[in-house]
């Protein structure tokens, strides 16, 4: 059997983040024999990724796509997909419900728990007792992440605070930089981010001598002797499952999500810089995590405004979909959802 | 660390104004001396970009930033002579050349940059200012770059320049008057040219600061329009090269705000503090501008032969 | 055999320059045809010629401006080749142009230093400001070395011209008509110390002018240009001013100002208390109790920079008023189309292509800028290409004005075909007002006389007219009214029957 | 002379008319399309330096872009908000003013139709539509009209103005979509509360691009036809040729300004409507697609002239509509269409040069004599 698989990313494949490790995922799809991958970088989420698809399926035969900005799903997925009933339209990030076309699926992982982790092992190395996080936006996707990212490292000390400064765009070198020294000059010692190209982030953190931990990839070789560790994505597996599953004449789900456990996520190798207590702790949590069932956001907890997020025994394990609309910065996270 | 609390946020803008205005320095004051010539080039934007991709390149591939640094110089004259060398000719319009050469000069950095996304070239050296505090947030927002220290220097040698040197008269009779500078048997489209030459280089000096030192990486979205940002503000600093640098540090100062005060925890409405440099500087021009309307078309201190202003 | 421009040793002695078979083609037209002038060292030489008859060819080709199609120059005897300006001003050549060429962002010294060529690389403002102090104790007339040119008015700008000049140690001084802007007596004064440098055998002189007043006073002989060929010269003391007219225009006829027929009707234009700043903000202008009555030209005279160009602002309604108030037929007056239209108010401001003309616009639309939006009684919101075409096809051959085509813009045609095409715009149907700013600068005397003509007729049919101009002969020749404007203010007024030409000089100049 | 030597003495008067029209016409297309095939042949070089054949690529280029439907329906849908944010730009130029900030106007007018849809959502869908536009071109209107009121009661330079203000509006915009006025459904794409299903604008059948095409094509006509057919854009070229000559006339030049700058404003502002309207649904971020920028290159392309608009536009939009089958099919990165188009620009900006030195005309006829 012979398959046309179409890749689109909206900034640049290798921007060391949230396209490359798309991308990654992509030249593993190539690898499979028999199957044909067509890939576009930088297409903004307007008119024109209708038209890229398009392009992809008149002129390529392409018959499964993977946009995979967030900002592809609604209004334009959902406008192509019931025009192209044969095509399957596979995308990052979506929520997915029966009301949609069912030639559509979205997928995505627990990323969050890697900002868990993360959290962990920053708990361990901060000595100001302060971590920082770089964001893009405050919308559900990130506000998991700072959540999650302080109270992984509350797990280790509660009297830990992350400050959290938005830039406002997902890719803007500059004003990355000014935050990350901002955080810096009000004493925080570890800092990570979620902006499509951390690059910046992690190499102005380590030129200010804090200490790093990645997100989407790997970004060890910008600073060893920073980074301690990150949360990756590890798309080649997923897509690769999709792929066979297809190639097979089988069917993908219309909803998809995974965590450690599935291999959606992984974490880098823990930098050398990294304390034993915070290792085993580390190795520790993450092993409980594999088992499933594991819960970040539990109470009882407060958001940073004072609401009660959840009651003494309430939980949100890390399937929980309602964690998918996540609207609050838990107490303890100095910042603002808007 | 120190905890400097509310104090982070002027040392903030100190700091912001340090690093974030040196791209804008060098980019305003090229351009103030092209428009003084009397040509406007709204392309360095593309050149800026550009000479950040070159300028990172080459300081990866030698090894050394300095020789980045020159290689984006060099780069920006280029693209600086291309420009002027296409204005010399009649009918052309230097305003959509600009354009023109903005989308050339972008795309033409990401067509070469893609393979220096990943690798990481040497950064420029800083000059540690602060050694005398012991406060950390201090010493780091002191800590300078040559560059910036460089730009300073330029904002009023240029001035100087331009007022006692016969390169600087030169220049300011092909940007007043081209009949003028005819008659006084001047090359009109020869000093635009290199005017447009220097510019060029400044600009692309400004882009290797980017690349090379602040954010210090390569990548397509480097350049927030800081290029095109740049030009305009040498219409607000009136074509003096010392009221560009002034503006450039204003403006950067003023762009450290947004992050500075999310740092501290006033973080309600960040787009609205972001906006922080255009709304001051709009501000600023509402302010300093003239009544008086239309009538008095020309900006005081415009060169006489600036098409945007003409 | 050339002699190459390098060799950049000036005589410090007068030049003598001839040119042989000069010709200039652009395109497929004529502008000089095989024109031989020979200057002799240390004279006067007055090149005269009706508008386009090819003098400022000719002189660019000296000046090496243009590129002649043909012929030679050579100086002193010996051919030389002039590819540029600058060449021409390593041979001890020397310009003074018809339209200003000092920059006016810079200050007078600096245009001074800059335009030396051996101007040095680092300008040691000391140094020099002394040596330019010096150098203006031996000048006849004194202009403000310290601001930005722009900011000096017409008449000074012209006097640093020619300092300019004398600065530079020319040897060969070329003049396109440098005393449309001075004052009779300033004039005289120029051109008398410019005579005297020939006289001393330092200077050689070739000027353009339309003035014979000017030729027969100072010059010593004349060459004669018609549609790009010499066609005559010879001494000034051999030729009389009707055979100099006779050679330049061949056999066309003068138009005359018509007779000036007894009318004076009631009050059109009246300005009581008004107040506002001049265009440096530093200074006030004040005009009280002016008043034009229908069938009159008021003439206003005065030295160029004393607010007769704000004067006209305030007419024209670029300048709001600070106090007072304009009144035209009674009424209050904005200078408002509508009320311009109303009131039959029409301007000739002065330049035209700077002021009353879209350079880039064809000659038919600049025509059409006072009709456009109005016919018959109503404003039109479709614009009319046909009637356009049609009122300027009328026009440009009523008023001759010489154009390649309807569709040419503006800005190509010369000076004085400019000025026609504004006349024939503003004086075409009832004028009951006519504001009037240097009308005839820098046109050939056949053009001056056509327009004053126009002038007095619009006068004689009852139009109020206000003449502002620094050309006192104009003032003397058309008005009925004198006024003298000094400092922003009405100095002295005169009926210009039997005026006092001393005493109006004297109000000019500021002494009273 | 009889009726027959009549007819055909007509009959020629009128074929060489005809002929004389249709040079006319060509006259000013014969330029810019030399300039695009010198572009082209000069992008050759480079695709040769890189070593990719330059046939394959205008191949790929002809095909994705203009060679068949669904390419004309990809690069129109592109041109649709194009034209619109063109004209922004042409219309002020018409009055010597350079305005370069037409984003804001178009951002924000998206902004001000998304809150209509959200505010007032029960209206008949051509009501609601109408009143997404109105306030659209209001908001547009006032955004780029302070820009000329700026301009003419404070002498404020509307280049460096309009920039500042662009970048204000997409900073307002992200302010209010992902703050006050953000659905708390959006959830991880910060946007307004989607417009109800019949205030959608739809496409215009048979072409598969939305009607915001169609109200852009109208509006360069009209703005042509309002600049070269009627007294006010007769007044407002008698402004943009010399200020001083417009005010002896005594023509209303600041009036004119803040007009002629409104108008630009709210065909900018349209522009975002539909980009909400028949694209997006919502107003969000996608909104700041830099067509403002894309506009000022168009306009200046098609030296402010609003019919030329069209095709410049066009031709733009079809080499974007390229550019993924380039990258997919040569392996080229994305910016090998901006290099591309960077290069055609210069050539035919460059070509204005020759605008009077050749003559397609004269050209034609020694052709034809030979
Ligand atoms: N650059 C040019 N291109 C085309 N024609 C030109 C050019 N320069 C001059 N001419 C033509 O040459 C003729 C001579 O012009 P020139 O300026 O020499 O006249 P002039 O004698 O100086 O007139 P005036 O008395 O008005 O100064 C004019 O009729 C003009 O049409
Ligand atoms: N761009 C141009 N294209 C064609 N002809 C031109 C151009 N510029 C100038 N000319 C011609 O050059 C001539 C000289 O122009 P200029 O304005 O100096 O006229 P002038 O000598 O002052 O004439 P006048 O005495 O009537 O004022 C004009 O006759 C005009 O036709
Ligand atoms: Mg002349
Ligand atoms: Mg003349």
């Amino acid at each position: 059997a012979s398959l046309t698989v179409g890749f689109i990313y909206v900034g640049p494949k290798d921007d060391y983040g949230y396209n490359q490790s798309h991308a990654e995922g992509a030249a593993a799809v190539k690898a499979i024999p028999g199957v044909t991958v067509v890939e576009e970088e930088r297409v903004p989420e307007t008119v024109d990724v209708q038209k890229t698809m398009e392009s992809m399926i008149n002129f390529d035969g392409a018959s499964l796509l993977f946009p995979t900005s967030f900002g592809y799903f609604d209004p334009h997925i959902l406008a192509l997909a019931p025009k192209n009933p044969k095509v399957r339209f596979e995308h990052c990030g979506g929520l997915w419900t029966a009301d949609k076309p069912k030639n559509v699926g979205s997928y995505f992982g627990y990323i969050g728990m890697g900002q868990y982790l993360n959290g962990v092992v920053a708990g361990h190395m901060t000595k100001s007792k302060k971590i920082g996080f770089v964001a893009a936006k405050p919308i559900p996707q990130v506000l998991l992440n700072i959540n999650s990212f302080l109270l992984g490292a509350r797990s280790v000390d509660p009297t830990i605070t992350c400050q959290v400064i938005f830039t406002g765009e997902w890719s803007l070198a500059v004003k990355e930089a000014e935050a990350t020294n901002a955080l810096a000059d009000q004493g925080v010692d570890v800092v990570t981010c979620h902006v499509d190209g951390p690059k910046v982030v992690m190499e102005t953190g380590a030129g200010r001598g804090m200490y790093l931990c990645g997100y989407h990839a790997n970004q060890a070789p910008l600073a060893p002797a920073k980074y301690l560790t990150g949360a990756e994505w590890n798309w080649a597996k997923v897509y690769t499952d999709m792929v066979n599953t297809t190639l097979k004449g089988g069917a993908i789900n219309n909803f998809v999500r995974g965590g450690l456990a599935e291999g959606f996520i992984k974490m880098s190798p823990l930098g050398s810089a990294v304390s034993e207590p915070a290792r085993k702790q580390f190795e520790s949590v993450k092993a409980e995590i594999i088992k499933g069932g594991y819960a970040v956001i539990k109470g009882p907890l407060k958001d940073n405004k004072g609401n009660v997020i959840a009651t003494q025994g309430q939980s949100f394990v890390e399937t929980d979909v309602a964690l998918e609309g996540m609207n609050y910065l838990v107490d303890g996270v100095v910042g603002s959802t808007s | 660390m120190t905890d400097i609390g509310y104090w982070g946020v002027p040392l903030a803008i100190l700091g912001g104004a340090i690093r974030v205005s040196t791209p804008f320095i060098f980019v305003s004051i090229g351009e103030c001396i092209t428009e003084r010539s009397g040509r406007i080039n709204l392309g360095l934007e593309g050149t800026l970009v550009f000479g950040a991709m070159s300028g990172y390149a080459v300081a990866y591939h030698t090894d050394s930033a300095w020789a980045g640094t020159l290689a984006a110089a060099f780069a920006g004259l280029l693209f600086g002579l291309l420009h002027g060398w296409i204005c010399k000719f009649p009918k052309v319009n230097d305003i959509a050349i600009g354009i023109a050469l903005m989308i050339f000069g972008s795309g033409l950095a990401f067509f070469f940059g893609k393979p220096y996304v990943q690798p990481v070239a040497p950064d420029l050296p800083a000059i540690p200012l602060g050694f005398w505090s012991d406060i950390p947030q201090l010493q780091a927002a002191l800590n300078v770059n040559v560059l910036f220290l460089v730009g300073i220097a330029l904002a009023f040698a240029a001035s100087w320049m331009l007022k006692n040197t016969r390169i600087g008269l030169t220049i300011r009779v092909a940007g007043d008057s081209a009949d003028a500078a005819r008659a006084l048997g001047i090359d009109v489209n020869r000093v635009r040219l290199w005017s447009t030459g220097v510019g060029g280089a400044l600009a692309g000096i400004g882009g290797a600061y980017l690349s090379l030192y602040y954010p210090g990486s390569w990548n397509e979205g480097i350049s927030s329009g800081q290029g095109l940002m740049a030009v305009a503000l040498v219409i607000f600093a009136r074509w003096s090269p010392v009221n560009c640098l002034y503006a450039s540090l204003l403006f950067g100062g003023a762009g450290a705000l947004g992050p500075a005060l999310q740092s501290v925890g006033i973080s309600q409405g960040y787009y609205l503090f972001y906006a922080a440099p255009y709304v001051l500087t709009l501000g600023l021009l509402v302010a300093t501008s003239s009544a008086g309307g239309s009538a008095t078309r020309a900006i005081t201190a415009a060169p006489g032969e600036l098409s945007i202003t003409k | 055999m050339k002699v190459p421009p390098q060799d950049n040793r000036i005589p410090d002695r007068a030049l003598a320059v001839s040119t042989h078979g000069m010709t200039m083609r652009f395109a497929n037209f004529y502008a000089l045809r095989d024109a031989s002038i020979t200057i002799a060292a240390g004279s006067f030489h007055v090149l005269l010629g009706e508008n386009g008859a090819g003098k400022s060819t000719l002189v660019k080709c000296m000046m090496g401006f243009y590129r002649p199609t043909s012929g030679q120059i050579s100086i002193d005897g010996q051919e030389v080749d002039i590819p540029d300006p600058r060449a021409a001003h390593e041979l001890g050549l020397g310009m003074v142009y018809q339209h200003f060429t000092l920059v006016p962002s810079l200050t007078a010294a600096e245009n001074l230093v800059i335009s030396r060529a051996d101007a040095p690389a680092r300008i040691d403002w000391k140094t020099e400001r002394e040596g330019l102090a010096a150098f203006m104790e031996k000048m006849p007339f004194k202009v403000p070395l310290g601001i930005p040119v722009g900011r000096l008015a017409a008449g000074e700008k012209q006097k640093l011209e020619l300092l300019k000049q004398l600065y530079l140690g020319r040897r060969f001084l070329i003049l396109d008509e440098p005393t449309s802007v001075l004052t009779p007596a300033e004039a005289d004064e120029l051109l008398g110390m410019v005579r005297g440098l020939t006289e001393a055998g330092e200077l050689t002189c070739l000027m353009i002018s339309h003035k014979f007043r000017e030729v027969t006073a100072f010059a010593d002989e004349v060459s004669v240009l018609r549609r790009g060929e010499h066609v005559g010269g010879g001494k000034v003391s051999d030729l009389s001013t009707s055979e100099m007219a006779a050679m330049m225009i061949g056999d066309k006829e003068l138009v005359r100002p018509a007779a000036r027929l007894p009318f004076i009707g009631k009050p059109v234009l009246e300005m009581a208390g008004a107040k506002a700043p001049d265009r440096s903000g530093l200074k006030t202008i004040e005009i009280d109790g002016l008043a034009v009555k229908s069938g009159e030209v008021v003439g206003i005279a005065g030295v160029s920079g004393n607010g007769q160009m704000e004067l006209m602002e305030l007419l024209t309604g670029q300048r709001p008023l600070e106090k007072g108030a304009i009144r035209v037929k009674g009424a209050a007056y904005r200078a408002s189309r509508e009320e311009a239209r109303r009131f039959n108010v029409r301007y000739l401001p002065e330049e035209p292509l700077k002021n009353a003309c879209a350079p880039k616009m064809t000659v038919a639309e600049n025509i059409y800028f006072r009709d456009f939006d109005f016919l018959g009684g109503k404003t039109q919101f479709w614009l009319d290409g046909r009637r356009m075409k049609q009122e300027a096809g009328r026009l440009v051959g009523e008023y001759k004005v010489k154009t390649a085509s309807l569709n040419a813009p503006i800005a190509s045609l010369s000076g004085g075909n400019v000025q026609r095409a504004v006349l024939a715009r503003e004086f075409t149907g009832a004028v009951d007002l006519l504001v009037i700013a240097n009308p005839c600068f820098g046109l050939d005397f056949s053009a001056v006389a056509e327009i004053r003509a126009r002038i007095m007729a619009a006068r004689n049919a009852g139009a109020a007219v206000l003449l502002i101009s620094e050309d006192l002969d104009e003032i003397l020749e058309l008005s009925d009214r004198i006024l003298v404007m000094s400092d922003g203010h009405i100095a002295y007024e005169t009926p210009a029957e039997g005026a006092d030409i001393g005493e109006i000089g004297r109000h000019m100049a500021g002494h009273h | 002379m009889t009726l027959q030597a009549d007819l055909a003495a007509g009959l020629a008067a009128k074929q060489s008319s005809v002929a004389d029209y249709a040079g006319r016409i060509l006259q000013p297309l014969f330029l810019p399309l030399a300039a695009v095939v010198a572009g082209m042949i000069v992008f050759s070089g480079f695709l040769l330096l890189v070593g990719k054949s330059p046939i394959d690529f205008y191949m790929i280029v002809y095909k994705a872009g203009f060679g068949t439907s669904f390419s004309w329906a990809n690069t129109l849908a592109r041109a649709a908000p194009l034209l619109l944010a063109a004209l922004c730009v042409a219309l002020p130029a018409r009055l010597g003013l350079v305005v370069i900030g037409g984003e804001g106007a178009i951002v924000l007018g998206g902004v001000a139709a998304g809150t209509v849809g959200m505010m007032v959502p029960g209206l008949p869908g051509v009501l609601g539509i109408l009143a997404m536009a109105i306030a659209a071109s209001v908001t547009g209107a006032i955004w780029i009209g302070g820009i000329g009121a700026l301009r003419h009661y404070r002498g404020v330079n509307e280049t460096i103005s309009s920039l500042l203000l662009a970048y204000i509006a997409i900073a307002l915009m992200n302010h209010l979509v992902e703050g006050p006025l953000r659905d708390p459904a959006s959830l991880n794409k910060p946007s307004t509360v989607p417009l109800p299903e019949a205030y959608r604008i739809g496409e215009i059948p048979g072409i598969g691009v939305h009607w915001g095409l169609a109200v852009g094509i109208v509006a360069c006509i009209l703005c042509w036809v309002l600049i070269e057919r009627t007294t006010w854009g007769f007044a407002a070229r008698i402004v943009g040729g010399n200020i001083r000559a417009a005010q002896v006339q005594g023509l209303p030049a600041g009036l004119l300004m803040i007009g002629f700058t409104a108008l630009g404003g709210v065909f900018a502002g349209l522009a975002g409507m539909f980009e909400v309207a028949a694209v997006h649904g919502s107003a969000n971020a996608s909104l700041a697609a830099g067509y403002g920028y894309t506009g000022i290159l168009i306009a200046f392309l098609a030296r402010h002239n609003g019919l030329a608009v069209i095709p410049a536009a066009i031709l733009f939009a079809g080499f974007e509509a390229s550019s993924g089958l380039v990258q997919r099919r040569l392996g080229l990165p994305d910016a090998t269409i901006v290099v591309f188009e960077g290069m055609i620009f210069i050539a035919i900006l460059l070509s204005d040069a020759l605008q009077d030195k050749i003559d397609f005309r004269t050209l034609f006829r020694i052709r034809g004599r030979s």
